[in-house]
């Protein structure tokens, strides 16, 4: 790639250059000053931009062959190497550059959210970490490395959620998010132990390469029961992708993850991390089209995940909650793409979502910046006039979201709502149904907290209004320079991601699968598919969605109110998130506590403690407290038994 | 004629006696340490007559070291016995039963 | 160039005089008696290394063997040598008696030098353990170090110790009573066989012996090393003695006595009872993975925060004793043996782990233990607003225990759960259980402790570690990370021994 | 000869061992074992164990028996007291001894172990000297039972002497140490006084 320098010089510089600096802003964080730390480590995020941009350049245009090389072997037991090595193909240097790009501009974003914050190199210390171990996710070579990456995200991100950590809430919320993708990992790490019984290596090169040849395999799960191997393994990585990617029922945490500063929220909770199961089920295309089975789950859990939780986005009303729900519903989007088997579709929507969810975190941080850190939609309004560039940036971002024809979210959805109408796989009718009302809910929902935060009446109060201002330039210079990506880059790279052989060497689709293959048939260039979408009926479901909330929100504000009261019970079931919340708190929270004060009060203090240990010795008082009195004390009455026994062994030993 | 027999009796009987002492005697401590010697007396008389008959001095060294050990024992035995009459003001065997359980 | 040298044996003796030592410079020069037990311990420390750099990785046979007739009438032998299975445990002792000197430095001010004393004379009879290559001397060693735990316990102990130390000492001793009698049993019938007895572990390896003696033997041997593991329902003792123990202590207790159990089974009933260990592997694995379920949800309720991390520790050696006993269901299962060795190889790292995860982890409550005399969670919270260094390694032992990769505790677990997945899929899931179990009664600690706003006076109060406290902290944090980053070193020492114990288990013993 | 004479002997010694157990007095049951004590040493001499006869007499009722009329007399007994339960305890006290003595007869009584068999060895000649057969093993074979033997007696002779002693807290002893390191200044002590004025 560059003279005098090889490859694997290059690929470890990306991945170490966040690193180091995560290190020296966290380990010397008492001896440096703010400005060497966000230095450094925007450094460390910059170079690694900078070769990303590079890698990318290499394999998108130079046509660059597969790297797969070992950094270093982690440890080798019975015959199987466990190694840290770097995959590096079109898809993980896509990754990169998204990574690398949302990274940088939310480092940036933070030195304006966080400039009067004590902890400010601590959390220049984790964003950076966390930039590495995405990296280590995306570019590893095998299933060990990627648990390792994957959970690494995890741990910064409970970090990061609990980087308030004097507020209950967000102590609660960071545990409750590493423990709901503890969940998922517990699935996860199952699906590695399988894949590991069934081809002995973890290196993907040997797994995607045997897979097929193990795709009649069956197991046993439950006496009687035959289980296809191939499906057993492969929901179970989809489980740690449910968590990882927050899809019902697993999605819980990512609300409550909002309890974190915005710009992790961009960059981890939007962005970035809860991409990785999207990345991951792409990743192991080769493993997943051989079970329909797995892939009809997929794609159930995505159309879920993708209505419903859309629904729940139209009634919240903190600024980041909503986007937050939005994000889980364009999750469920992505999931669905996964399950139709458009994996392409899947990790374009992710690429087009990163950017402009990570404008719409960024925007939402850069109004609650200027809102003095009220987050209630309700105290906003009218910031259109205090606000321009971020009112600007952030129609961008909305507009991409719902899917805007010419926007890049438009050519990404579409293509989604397209391949499943296409796709055969059990399940997709109504995946397809639930994601066309999901266009219409995303357009509600978005235009929504839109219209009441940047039009109508001023609600804040007299003070905040007086201190209302645009935001400093290291806040707005990475809105803008997302926006544009989020405007341009669905359709300068649709072409070639979706329909085009971007993809060839690393996504692998079944003949009969194959949805996208069908419409690139009928696809014929970005602007011709403008013209298609606006006669389909997401545009119009969108443009439905655009209206209703222009008319409720705008023009009869009064009505929203009206509505609540008539609808009482779903408000309340939307308003309770569907009772997960609550479920998960008593049942299974209370559960596990219960269960756990029966097994240590009964189990372990009354029956092994009380019943056996001590009882055991009770009993031995209870006895010698009886035996006792034979103990009389008088000399000679043992003297006389003496001379009986003596006398009995001399019997004994004569008769 | 004189056999073995003839001593080891003895000694039995001597031990019997000294035995039905340490029944008969339950007021005095000192009886029964006496009684007690006695004992070790028919023990030694037996290990002497086997040491005669059998022609060999084991048996009179090892009545020379039991006549060593009951000495201390006496000694030590004494010893106590005043210190209990000291501290109890009684040698009383039935009033001695600290022991009980 | 220390070829000529008896270096086990001075690894061995160097503590234990070293502490006799320390006991004579008495207690009231406290500071003399200090230094010398620090010394003491860094040139055990320091003789231990060559075990390890002068070790022959291709070898499955003892090394730095020595012999010397001890008892020859009964056969009994000084006999001591290391392989790979006990080299790696001698150096994790070796290492954490440095960090528990350390960590009494100041705390300790009742009879300093007689505690100093009893950790050294411990140290060495924990290597004399793991060293012995004669089972009386294996047994005798086993004993001993009862005592000085008894009495660091039993002296130093909170208020409850003379409970704790009596139920220790009972349940460990009943354990291996019955271990003795398998072991006079095997010498007696070995003097059948062979024509003469003998306590040579090596040998009795050989013995042949028929299935029903096999069993009575296996269990006599599950009995003695379940105790001291502990696996589920034996295991009781160990949060009491945690609880009453000083810090110290259950750093000892945790990071080094436990592991005697899981070396004892790797020692003496695999490959002793093979044949007993096919007929009752289910056994040891349903109560290792009870252990590994029942004790997370018992962790989780506990109000005390070292009766957690003892329950945890009960929990986290489930998973040495599941992986041990996976040979024959996986055999059963696949076919081969493939996979067995990763059991075997992460049940050893996950006890490596464990000595230096639970060893941190009980320094962290010691460390606020010596600020606020009281180990209750419910007395803190907010910990981090006036520790925050301590409140680092606090998350990030958590962490680790936690099983998070790229720490040590990940390690063992990963392997054993891959392992237990090529036996049976319920054994990885319930296995794994422990990754969600563990993270939240871990978590759930850090959050009432760790987390949140200042929680009264006492904790609004605290000052930071001191640098003692953070280097010792600082070491152990390191060796988890390097575990955790890069364990292959430390599987190399491994590779011969344990390839040489599958293929003794994999033969019947059988007359 | 010497059957009538072990017969005679025998006789003192069975019932002067009966008196002693019978006898109320302590002091009177004292010498009867010393008369027991002397028909032993007589049998003994049957025997030909000439030394341990003499030292019997000499150590047990030389020393010994002394030693318990010492006791005996120092202890302040009521002798009355000491009468009653004879009669209660005297059929069981028989019955054990009926028994142990059965039991003993029936292994010594001639039927076991060929015991009749056994001819007394020939007399030896007046140039026998049984000190000197006994010091011969003594200081040889079993050299070390005897120095035992005299750690014993030591621990004997201090166990009794530290089990009597009495220490009075108010009797007043000498302490040549202290008397010799004592100095000076311990003696005099020389004290400033400020004047003071006269009221």
């Amino acid at each position: 790639m560059f003279e005098n320098y090889s490859d694997s010089q290059v690929y470890l510089a990306i991945v170490l250059a966040p690193l180091i600096g995560s290190i020296i802003a966290g380990v010397f964080n008492a001896y440096i000053s703010r400005a060497v730390a966000h230095t450094v480590t925007i450094v460390g995020v910059a170079i690694s931009f900078v070769l990303a941009v590079f890698v990318f350049k290499y394999f998108a245009f130079d046509g660059a062959p597969i790297y797969n090389e070992t950094v270093y072997t982690w440890l080798v037991s019975d015959g199987i190497r466990f190694e840290i090595g770097f995959l590096v193909d079109n898809l993980t240097s896509m990754m990169l550059v998204v990574v690398s790009f949302v990274s940088l501009m939310v480092h940036l974003y933070t030195i304006g959210y966080m400039s009067d914050d004590p902890g400010y190199k601590r959390f220049f210390s984790y964003i950076s970490l966390f930039t590495f171990s995405m990296y280590m996710l995306v570019m590893s070579n095998n299933f060990l490395q990627l648990f390792f990456g994957w959970e690494a995200v995890g741990l910064v991100s409970y970090l990061l959620i609990g980087f308030y950590y004097k507020k209950e809430s967000a102590i609660f919320a960071n545990m409750k998010a590493f423990l709901v993708n503890r969940v998922g990992d517990f699935g996860f790490i199952l699906g590695i132990a399988g894949i590991l019984m069934v081809f002995n290596t973890l290196d993907y090169a040997d797994v995607f390469a045997a897979a097929s040849s193990k795709a009649n395999l069956t197991t046993e799960l439950f006496p009687g029961t035959e289980w296809s191997m191939m499906t057993v393994i492969c929901i179970l990585l989809f489980v740690g992708a449910m968590g990882k990617s927050a899809q019902v029922p697993l999605h819980v945490w990512l609300p409550d993850s909002m309890e974190g500063p915005t710009p992790i929220s961009a960059l981890i909770h939007a962005a970035t991390m809860v991409t990785a199961g999207i990345f991951m089920v792409t990743r192991m295309s080769p493993l997943f089209e051989l079970s329909e089975t797995a892939l009809s789950f997929i794609l159930v859990i995505g159309a879920v995940t993708a209505l419903f939780m859309g629904f729940l986005g139209i009634i919240q009303n903190d600024i980041k909650r909503v986007v937050a729900y939005s994000t889980l519903s364009q999750l469920g989007y992505m999931t669905v793409a996964l399950g139709a088997s458009a994996y392409s579709a899947a990790v374009f929507h992710l690429m087009t979502h990163a950017f402009f969810k990570a404008l719409l975190f960024l925007a939402a941080g850069s109004v609650i910046i200027g809102m003095h850190h009220v987050q209630d939609i309700r105290q906003m309004g009218g910031l259109k006039k205090y606000m321009p560039i971020t009112y600007w940036t952030s129609l961008l971002g909305t507009l991409a979201l719902i899917g805007f024809p010419g926007f890049s979210g438009f050519y990404s959805k579409d293509s989604i709502i397209e391949a499943v109408h296409a796709s055969t796989i059990p399940g997709s009718t109504f995946a397809y149904y639930a994601v066309l009302i999901g266009v219409f809910v995303t357009a509600l929902y978005s235009l929504r907290m839109f219209f009441i935060v940047f039009h109508g009446e001023e609600r804040m109060d007299h003070h905040t209004k007086e201190h209302l201002k645009e935001s400093p330039w290291v806040v707005t210079v990475p809105l803008v320079l997302l926006a544009i990506p989020s405007v341009i880059i669905g359709g300068m790279t649709i072409t070639s991601v979706l329909y085009g052989d971007y993809f060839n060497n690393v996504v692998f689709v079944q003949q009969a699968h194959d949805v996208l293959g069908q419409l690139k048939e009928s696809y014929h260039g970005p602007l011709s598919m403008i013209l298609h979408g606006i006669m389909t009926a997401p545009f119009y479901l969108m443009v439905a969605g655009i209206a209703t909330a222009w008319y409720l929100y705008m023009k009869k504000p009064e009505l929203p109110g009206k509505i609540k009261n008539s609808f009482g019970l779903i408000y309340d079931i939307l308003d309770n998130k569907y009772g997960f919340d609550a479920f998960n708190e008593k049942v299974i929270a209370g559960g596990t506590r219960g269960l756990g004060n029966i097994l240590s009060k009964f189990g372990d203090i009354m029956i092994i403690d009380g019943f056996v240990v001590n009882g055991s010795a009770k009993s031995v008082a209870w006895f010698s407290s009886i035996i006792r009195h034979v103990q009389t004390g008088y000399l000679y009455h043992y003297a006389f038994v003496m001379i009986l026994g003596l006398i009995g062994l001399l019997g004994l030993v004569i008769f | 004629m004189l056999t073995l027999t003839h001593f080891l009796v003895l000694g039995a009987i001597v031990f019997s006696i000294s035995l039905a002492g340490v029944f008969i005697n339950r007021k005095n401590i000192i009886i029964l340490l006496m009684c007690v010697e006695l004992m070790l007396l028919a023990v030694n008389t037996n290990f002497i007559a086997f040491s005669h008959f059998l022609n060999d001095t084991a048996g009179q060294v090892f009545v020379f070291f039991i006549l060593t050990v009951a000495a201390a024992e006496a000694a030590i035995g004494l010893a106590i016995l005043v210190v209990l009459f000291r501290n109890k003001r009684t040698i009383n065997v039935e009033e001695l039963d600290t022991l009980k359980g | 160039m220390f070829s000529n040298l008896p270096l086990l044996s001075l690894v061995i003796w160097t503590p234990i005089v070293g502490g006799m030592l320390v006991l004579a410079a008495g207690s009231k020069n406290s500071i003399e008696a200090k230094v010398l037990a620090l010394l003491v311990s860094l040139a055990t420390l320091a003789l231990s290394i060559p075990l390890y750099t002068q070790f022959d990785t291709s070898l499955a046979s003892m090394q730095f063997e020595e012999l010397i007739p001890w008892i020859s009438s009964f056969h009994i032998n000084y006999h001591i040598g290391v392989d790979g299975i006990s080299m790696p445990l001698i150096l994790l002792t070796t290492f954490m008696t440095v960090i528990v000197i350390i960590a009494g430095w100041e705390v300790i001010t009742y009879k300093v030098a007689q505690y100093m004393a009893a950790f050294l004379i411990l140290e060495g009879l924990m290597i004399g353990t793991f060293a012995a290559m004669d089972a009386m001397l294996f047994y005798v060693f086993w004993e001993a170090l009862l005592i000085p735990m008894f009495v660091i316990i039993g002296i130093w102990g909170g208020p409850n110790r003379v409970y704790a130390t009596i139920k220790f000492f009972l349940y460990t001793f009943l354990g291996s009573v019955f271990m003795l009698i398998s072991l006079l049993y095997m010498y007696m019938h070995a003097a059948d066989v062979n024509g003469a007895g003998t306590f040579n572990i090596q040998d009795l390896q050989k013995l042949p012996l028929a299935l029903t003696p096999q069993i009575l033997i296996f269990l006599s041997f599950l009995l003695a090393f379940a105790v001291k593991v502990p696996m589920w329902p034996v295991h009781t003792w160990l949060p009491d003695a945690h609880v009453e123990a000083p810090t110290g202590g259950s750093v000892i207790l945790a990071a080094i006595m436990l592991k005697l159990g899981g070396y004892g089974f790797l020692r003496f009933s695999l490959p002793i009872t093979p044949d007993a260990s096919m007929t009752l592997d289910w056994l040891v694995i349903i109560l290792s993975l009870i252990a590994i379920v029942y004790i997370g949800f018992v962790a989780l309720v506990q109000a005390d925060m070292k009766k957690l991390i003892a329950y945890s520790s009960i929990s986290h050696m489930g998973f040495v004793t599941l992986g041990f006993f996976l040979f024959w269901k996986i055999s059963d299962n696949t076919g081969s043996i493939s996979g067995v060795v990763l059991g075997l190889e992460g049940g050893m790292v996950q006890m490596i782990s464990h000595g230096f995860i639970s060893g941190a982890m009980f320094l962290s409550v010691g460390v606020l233990y010596d600020r606020m005399h009281s180990r209750m969670i419910k007395d803190y919270g907010g910990v981090v607003n006036t520790m925050p260094a301590f409140a680092t390694f606090a998350v990030f032992f958590a962490m680790a225990n936690a099983g998070l990769p790229g720490t040590s505790g990940f390690v063992g677990e990963f392997m054993v759960i891959m392992a237990a997945f090529k036996a049976n899929f319920w054994y990885a899931f319930l296995a794994a259980i422990t990754l969600i179990l563990g993270a939240a009664y871990t978590l759930w600690m850090i959050k009432r402790v760790v987390f949140g706003p200042i929680a009264n006076e006492n904790v609004e109060n605290l000052e930071d570690m001191s640098r003692r406290e953070f280097f010792m902290m600082f070491i152990l944090a390191v060796a988890v990370l390097i575990i955790g980053i890069y364990p292959a070193p430390l599987l190399e020492v491994m590779h011969a021994t344990i390839d040489n114990l599958v293929t003794q288990i994999s033969v019947s013993k059988l007359p | 000869m010497e059957t009538i004479l072990f017969y005679v002997f025998s006789t003192f010694m069975v019932v002067s061992a009966l008196m002693v157990i019978t006898v109320n007095n302590p002091v009177r049951a004292a010498f009867f074992l010393v008369l027991t004590f002397f028909a032993a040493a007589a049998i003994w001499l049957l025997l030909e164990a000439e030394f341990l006869a003499v030292i019997l007499i000499i150590v047990y009722v030389g020393a010994v028996m002394v030693l318990f009329l010492f006791v005996v007399m120092m202890l302040d007994v009521n002798l009355a007291e000491l009468k009653a339960g004879f009669v209660k305890n005297l059929p069981i006290a028989v019955a054990v001894a009926l028994m142990m003595f059965g039991i003993i007869y029936f292994v010594v009584g001639g039927n076991q172990f060929d015991i009749h068999n056994f001819v007394p060895p020939e007399r030896h000649g007046a140039d026998y000297s049984n000190i000197s057969e006994l010091g011969k093993v003594l200081y040889t074979e079993y050299v070390f039972a005897f120095e035992i033997a005299a750690v014993i007696l030591l621990v004997g002779i201090i166990a009794a002497i530290s089990l009597t002693l009495r220490r009075r807290p108010n009797t007043r002893h000498q302490k040549v140490e202290e008397q010799v390191a004592v100095k000076g200044e311990d003696r005099l002590r020389v004290i400033k006084l400020e004047p003071q004025e006269r009221k």
